[in-house]
């Protein structure tokens, strides 16, 4: 088929369909339902597509198919395997068969676990303490007096936000009492720059999401501008 | 552990039913503790978990239960009755309670709570009792719960004179509430001003006894305690020292706030008694006996055709937008934003102030040399592409200014289509890159794993990325010739609108192999992306968030002149919605405040 | 037959974990290609979880079909929609662009999954706009510091090059307290990942046996 | 930098070993009160009670990635309402929008309802994928609430600001939400519209909260130790950082 002719029936699609989702401002509607349906229908479709050409050919059947040939036995075996616990998941619906299944539930459980310590441990815990305690980082930025100001107020409001999610509540032992105390004001205080954060973050969802609204509606008018000029 | 007899599964203590092939286990069944909602098995008189006593005292032989209700199946200690026992049923169909209950339920919804209370009045109340609803009938009724539906608060005042007559309608073990949980394994709950006619052990009611469990022989029975819940129901000057305030269950506490009862808690639980749809089973009613008031009116209730329950209303929202519909607002945004797009020429004239993020990110592209190799990251997808393409055309147009040589993954199933989309756009704008694909850039497809498939880049390059978007292999791709692992680029520049994969690529490639990492981000991840702009190895080079970022980047890839045309054009109706958001909370806000004070007057 | 449902998950979840944690945590070239192995394979496995999603999806709305259900139109036009993408997508065509590079899957990703996405997206400025409206009224003296905030920061942000001083206080709310506050909720987030994954690590919660 | 971290994760295992054994041997103490996790039965119960469903989302994470732990979170709340939907027999109706978590979370209702001993009660279209997508996600969410009566919406994983498109839409139609989520940009969003939270980390206190297992309030008392620890890593390194 001729490509322009696809490419003008495809921009008429979108903003088609475009318009068609903003009609749920009016209300819940039957061309938005049509729309929404459509949508998710494509999006599984898609995912499912991908998931197969970029994992399930080019990551495990292509390295198959060239083990073999290579005669790699190893590396035979291990995608092997590897087939293996993806196909049994599959049987981990059927109540019987549902064991062996956990077999590849367990390695997506190790696999995860392991990835979430490690980013929990290096990707933040580690850097962000690091940064909290650097007092001096903005002495560049604002000058030495608000500079260090800025720095202390970090340390300060990291400390108070991490102590405001204390879940111990006990009055026992000779530091219980002040404990207690340094949670409840210092966590207070932690709270605080829980609701800063709130109202920024807030602000800053807007501009993003506004910037979408700005975007889709410079796509509506291009369209429209492109009809009508030519 | 309860091993199944029939396949030799391992089950969780209590369980009543395999897990694996579904045989019973007939005789055993479990008890949920009071006290932290655990699962025992029905030989443990202290919860496996926490220690707290599950199985209280049995009754003593000189209480009696009040007109018993069949239908239960408690978990009883084993050994109150004998086989005989169980057969002497009390009269009363087994399903029909729930099923006046419910009805019940749903007539009165339909009445004054009120007027019901004092038709629903025993022939007997205890004299305390008597007392207490004259001193509370006269207040009217006022639903207080917050979101109770009416018809529940309807209820509450008005069901729980029944009570003292009869036993809570109790539930199939897994059912019963904290309260009921207390109960269960006590004796029959017996108001005490009011002593139930003695009866002999024998003639125990049948919903004492276990239906289906087999019953341990020797067992004996022991005094009953007053429960817990009678024990709230006994008027605070009539109690005794010892007699200490029940707990309050953990969980949601009903207190009642109106009619007889007002002020005792958990009288009855309505929600948990109703549901149970399995108890009732249609067409099996036996005609209860009808001697007392109460059963007569309670008769006449059920006999009534049920009315259905109202839907959960929705919240009134308070404010000037209830009273604005919704697309008042949507309009005013709407047209807020189009006509500054609409204009040709710039609304306001703006002088150019990179913030120090993005002139830093700037500088990094501008030394790159020629042909430096550059790994970009789409991992956006048509989500945030309105804003994202804004920042990663300013940000590829740069690069390819500067002769890099560009190789585009995405951690996104859909990343690739969009990078597809833009780098072809680009590369049409640069002279050289037209027909540059394979040799000047390259899109390398989708990476699936998140966070896994970043590590794998790290580890092995070769084995991440065997072939590009359209299938070609690595090996055919000139520019994948130069790159063989992570090291071999000169900067990573990772475009994203969630936080997540900024993290991944910063945790998984940028500071274990200490390569230069950038960022071209939604305005969303700003102040997340600043964390790591900030941190005292830097690791980030730079940061471009949302669209105003990008527009005076694109200002400064022109020279710095002001902003002109269409950059300046979107600024503006940025600018414009965002007025119209601070007009919006500020007249939310009038308007909450008006209604306040007129509330308070 | 105990060992094989309950121990054996267990154990393989264990050594799985330990060996990509060690690859994350100790450099070693043997390690890392364990790590590498067994991350690949989560991602395979993963690959096949879909079968099962899709097999849901087609589940869940035949079903609706069958039974005549409200809406089923819809979901016919979903199955339809599915359907469609697969048969062009799915079959792998040697030395052509096949799979989500096929001609007709990106007309159909570019065309209708994408604008949908995108207005869909959009549409959620409406929702933070009534969000805020209810979030920002000045109940008591939270609200109002979430009020004041927000205001400054939603002053500064589109005011680049006209009004000097409100784009500076927006970038040192950004910078300082509100950076500290999300900094807060990202180490006790880590905190709280770390302590749940070494609970799932120890076994003593199991997603993989019951 | 892998060798702190190393120890920090060396050094909590002993830690967490004996706070539990406290916990088990009941010398724990009290956990701050987290309404919405103990507001969570009663939800069962209205459920139960108006007959309209329950709806519960685990979040747009699944196993296997690094939004593992957050997954976890949601189903563990997924096995404590699903126990107590099967034995109200309340229905119950669980979304997913990763493929990984969708054979777990059918296995856990399943067994829920084996369990109390009503196999039949349980339908395997009771827990649906919806789409791998986040936003196709919660655009199909969005449109369940719209169009059918819920009477509670328990959504606990991980989230993105798509969330508000579920959220606000529920909020509107009057469903009982009680939502938790980890990303801080979300946050703001969900205390907006639920109405009750679970704010960053609180998601993880599900199971210390319902189940009570030693280990799980152990887990709680580690994480408020290693609190400390990390302000005085803080300080420490900031005070170095200005001597040097």
């Amino acid at each position: 088929m001729d490509t322009g002719l696809l490419d003008t029936i495809g921009t008429a699609v979108a903003v088609i369909l475009t318009l068609f989702v903003f009609s749920y401002l009016l209300g819940d509607n039957l061309l938005y339902r049509l729309a929404e349906h459509l949508f998710v229908g494509v999006a599984v479709g898609y995912a499912f597509v991908v998931a197969f050409h970029s994992v399930l050919i080019a990551r495990l059947l292509d390295p198959l198919v060239q083990a073999v040939t290579e005669g790699n036995g190893g590396q035979v075996l291990l995608k092997l395997i590897a087939l293996l616990l993806g196909g049994l998941l599959l049987f981990k619906p059927a109540r019987r068969l549902s064991g062996p299944g956990n077999l590849s539930v367990a390695v997506l459980i190790g696999v995860g676990t392991a990835l979430a310590i490690g980013g929990a441990v290096l990707g933040t815990l580690v850097p962000q303490v690091d940064a909290s305690a650097d007092l001096t980082r903005y002495v560049d930025r604002y000058g030495p007096g608000l500079g260090l100001f800025s720095g202390f107020v970090v340390l300060v409001g990291t400390a108070g936000t991490l102590l405001h999610f204390y879940f111990h509540r006990s009055e026992e032992g000779r530091l219980a009492g002040l404990r207690q105390r340094l949670v409840s004001s210092w966590g207070g205080l932690g709270r605080c720059f829980i609701l800063i954060a709130f109202g920024a973050i807030l602000a800053v969802t807007f501009l993003s999401r506004l910037s979408l609204l700005v975007g889709r509606i410079e796509f509506v008018l291009d369209s429209v501008r492109q009809v009508l000029g030519g | 552990m309860i091993y199944c007899p029939k396949c030799g599964t391992a089950n969780r203590d209590g369980s009543k039913f395999c897990n694996e092939c579904g045989e019973s286990f007939g005789s055993q069944t479990r008890i949920k503790c009071p006290n932290c909602d655990t699962w025992n098995p029905v030989q443990n008189v202290f919860c496996s978990a926490c220690g707290h006593r599950i199985v209280s005292l049995p009754p003593k032989p000189g209480v009696e239960a009040p007109p018993a209700i069949k239908g239960l199946s408690l978990p009883v200690k084993p050994g109150i009755g004998t086989e005989e026992d169980r057969s002497a049923a009390t009269p009363g169909g087994e399903e029909d309670i729930p099923a006046w209950l419910r009805e019940l339920e749903a007539s009165l919804s339909a009445e004054g709570a009120a007027g019901k209370a004092a038709l629903t009045e025993p022939a007997e109340v205890p004299d305390w009792l008597r007392d207490l609803r004259d001193s509370l009938v006269g207040e009217p009724p006022e639903v207080a719960e917050e979101g109770l539906p009416d018809r529940l608060a309807a209820l509450r005042p008005t069901a729980p004179p029944a009570q003292p007559a009869a036993p809570p309608p109790a539930a199939e073990e897994e059912e019963l509430p904290d309260w009921l949980a207390a109960l269960r394994p006590t004796a029959p709950p017996a108001p005490p001003a009011a002593p139930p006619p003695a009866a002999e052990e024998e003639e125990l009611p049948d919903w004492l006894v276990p239906s289906e469990e087999g019953l341990a022989e020797g067992e004996t029975l022991v005094r009953a305690e007053i429960p817990d819940w009678l024990l709230t129901l006994k008027p605070r000057e009539l109690r005794k020292e010892e007699e200490v305030e029940a707990p309050t269950p953990a969980k949601e506490a009903v207190v009642e706030e109106t009619g007889l009862l007002a002020g005792l808690q958990d009288i009855l639980p309505v929600e948990i008694i109703i549901a149970q749809p399995r108890l009732a089973k249609a067409g099996e009613e036996i005609a209860p006996v009808i001697e007392t008031p109460q059963a007569r009116l309670f008769a006449q209730i059920v006999a009534r055709p049920p009315t259905v329950a109202s839907k959960v209303m929705p919240r009134p929202q308070a404010g000037l937008l209830a009273l604005l519909p919704r697309w008042i607002l949507s309009i005013a945004l709407i047209a807020a934003l189009t006509l500054p797009l609409l204009l040709d020429r710039p609304l306001l004239a703006r002088t150019i102030e990179p913030a120090p993020t993005v002139s830093s990110l700037y500088e990094t592209i501008s030394r790159l040399g020629s042909g430096a190799r550059v790994l970009v990251a789409f991992d956006y997808d048509p989500t945030t592409s309105s804003e994202m393409d804004v920042v990663a055309q300013t940000l590829i147009g740069h690069l390819m200014d500067r002769q890099a040589r560009i190789v585009a993954v995405s951690l996104l199933p859909a990343g690739p289509a969009s990078a597809a989309s833009l780098l072809a756009d680009q590369a049409a704008a640069h002279p050289g890159y037209e027909e540059g694909y394979g040799r000047l850039y390259v899109n390398m497809g989708y990476l699936p794993g998140q966070v896994a498939a970043v590590r794998l880049l790290g580890e092995s390059l070769e084995m991440a990325l065997p072939c590009d978007f359209y299938g070609t292999s690595r090996a055919d791709l000139e520019l994948m010739g130069q790159v063989k692992e992570l090291q071999d680029f000169d900067l990573i520049l990772e475009l994203t609108a969630g936080q997540d994969s900024l993290r991944w690529w910063i945790e998984q490639v940028g500071t274990p192999y200490g390569l230069p990492l950038a960022a071209g981000v939604s305005a969303l991840v700003e102040p997340f992306a600043r964390a790591y702009y900030q941190t005292g190895s830097q690791q980030l080079k730079g940061v471009v968030a949302g669209v105003p970022d990008a527009l005076t980047y694109s200002a400064l890839r022109s020279g710095g002149e002001g902003l002109t045309g269409i950059p300046a054009a979107r600024l503006d109706s940025q600018l414009a919605g965002h007025l119209l958001f601070i007009v919006a909370i500020l007249v939310s806000n009038v308007a909450y405040l008006v209604q306040r004070s007129r509330r308070e007057s | 037959m105990t060992v094989l449902r309950r121990t054996l998950p267990a154990a393989l979840a264990i050594a799985t974990s330990l060996f990509v944690l060690a690859a994350l945590f100790i450099t070693n070239p043997l390690l890392d290609a364990i790590g590498t192995y067994f991350i690949d394979t989560a991602v395979i496995i993963a690959a096949f979880a879909l079968f099962l999603g899709l097999f849901n999806v087609l589940r869940v709305h035949a079903r609706k079909i069958r039974e005549r259900q409200p809406g089923s139109l819809y979901s016919f036009v979903l199955i339809g929609a599915m359907l469609v993408v697969l048969v062009i997508g799915l079959p792998p065509i040697a030395g052509k662009p096949s799979g989500p590079s096929h001609p007709l899957i990106q007309w159909i990703f570019h065309n209708i999954q994408a604008p949908i996405q995108a207005a869909l997206s959009a549409l959620i400025v409406f929702f933070v706009i009534t969000a805020a409206c209810r979030l920002l009224r000045v109940r008591n003296a939270e609200s109002a510091l979430m009020l004041i905030v927000a205001l400054l920061v939603l002053a500064g942000q589109v005011t680049i090059g006209l009004v000097p001083v409100l784009p500076a206080i927006r970038e040192w709310i950004l910078d300082v307290p509100a950076m500290a506050g999300v900094r807060g909720i990202l180490l006790g987030v880590a905190l709280g990942i770390l302590l749940t994954s070494i609970r799932l690590v120890l076994g003593t919660e199991r997603p993989y046996s019951d | 930098m892998k060798e702190i971290g190393l120890v920090v994760l060396l050094l909590l295992l002993p830690i967490l070993f004996f706070l539990s054994s406290r916990a088990r041997a009941g010398k724990a103490g009290r956990l701050r009160s987290l309404p919405a996790l103990e507001k969570l039965p009663g939800l069962v119960g209205r459920s139960a009670e108006t007959g309209q469903p329950l709806h519960l989302s685990v979040g747009v994470g699944g196993l296997g990635g690094a939004t593992t732990a957050e997954t976890w979170a949601g189903l563990t709340l997924l096995g404590q309402l699903a126990d107590e939907a099967a034995a109200c027999d309340t229905p119950l109706i669980v979304t997913v929008a990763d493929a990984t978590v969708l054979p777990v979370a059918q296995d856990i209702v399943r067994r829920a309802y084996l369990r109390h001993g009503n196999p039949d009660g349980y339908e395997s279209t009771q827990v649906r994928l919806i789409a791998p997508d986040p936003v196709a996600y919660a655009a199909g969410v969005m449109g369940l609430l719209e169009r059918q009566p819920f009477t509670a919406s328990v959504m606990v994983g991980s989230f993105g600001d798509e969330y508000l498109l579920m959220g606000e839409t529920g909020a509107r139609r009057g469903v009982r939400q009680v939502v938790g989520a980890t990303d801080p940009r979300t946050l703001p969003l969900v205390y907006a519209s639920a109405d009750e939270t679970l704010i960053g980390e609180e998601i993880f206190a599900g199971g210390a909260y319902t189940r009570k297992l030693p280990i799980q309030i152990g887990s709680l008392l580690t994480e408020d130790w290693a609190r400390w620890v990390v302000i005085a890593a803080i300080l420490v390194v900031a005070v170095f950082k200005i001597l040097l």
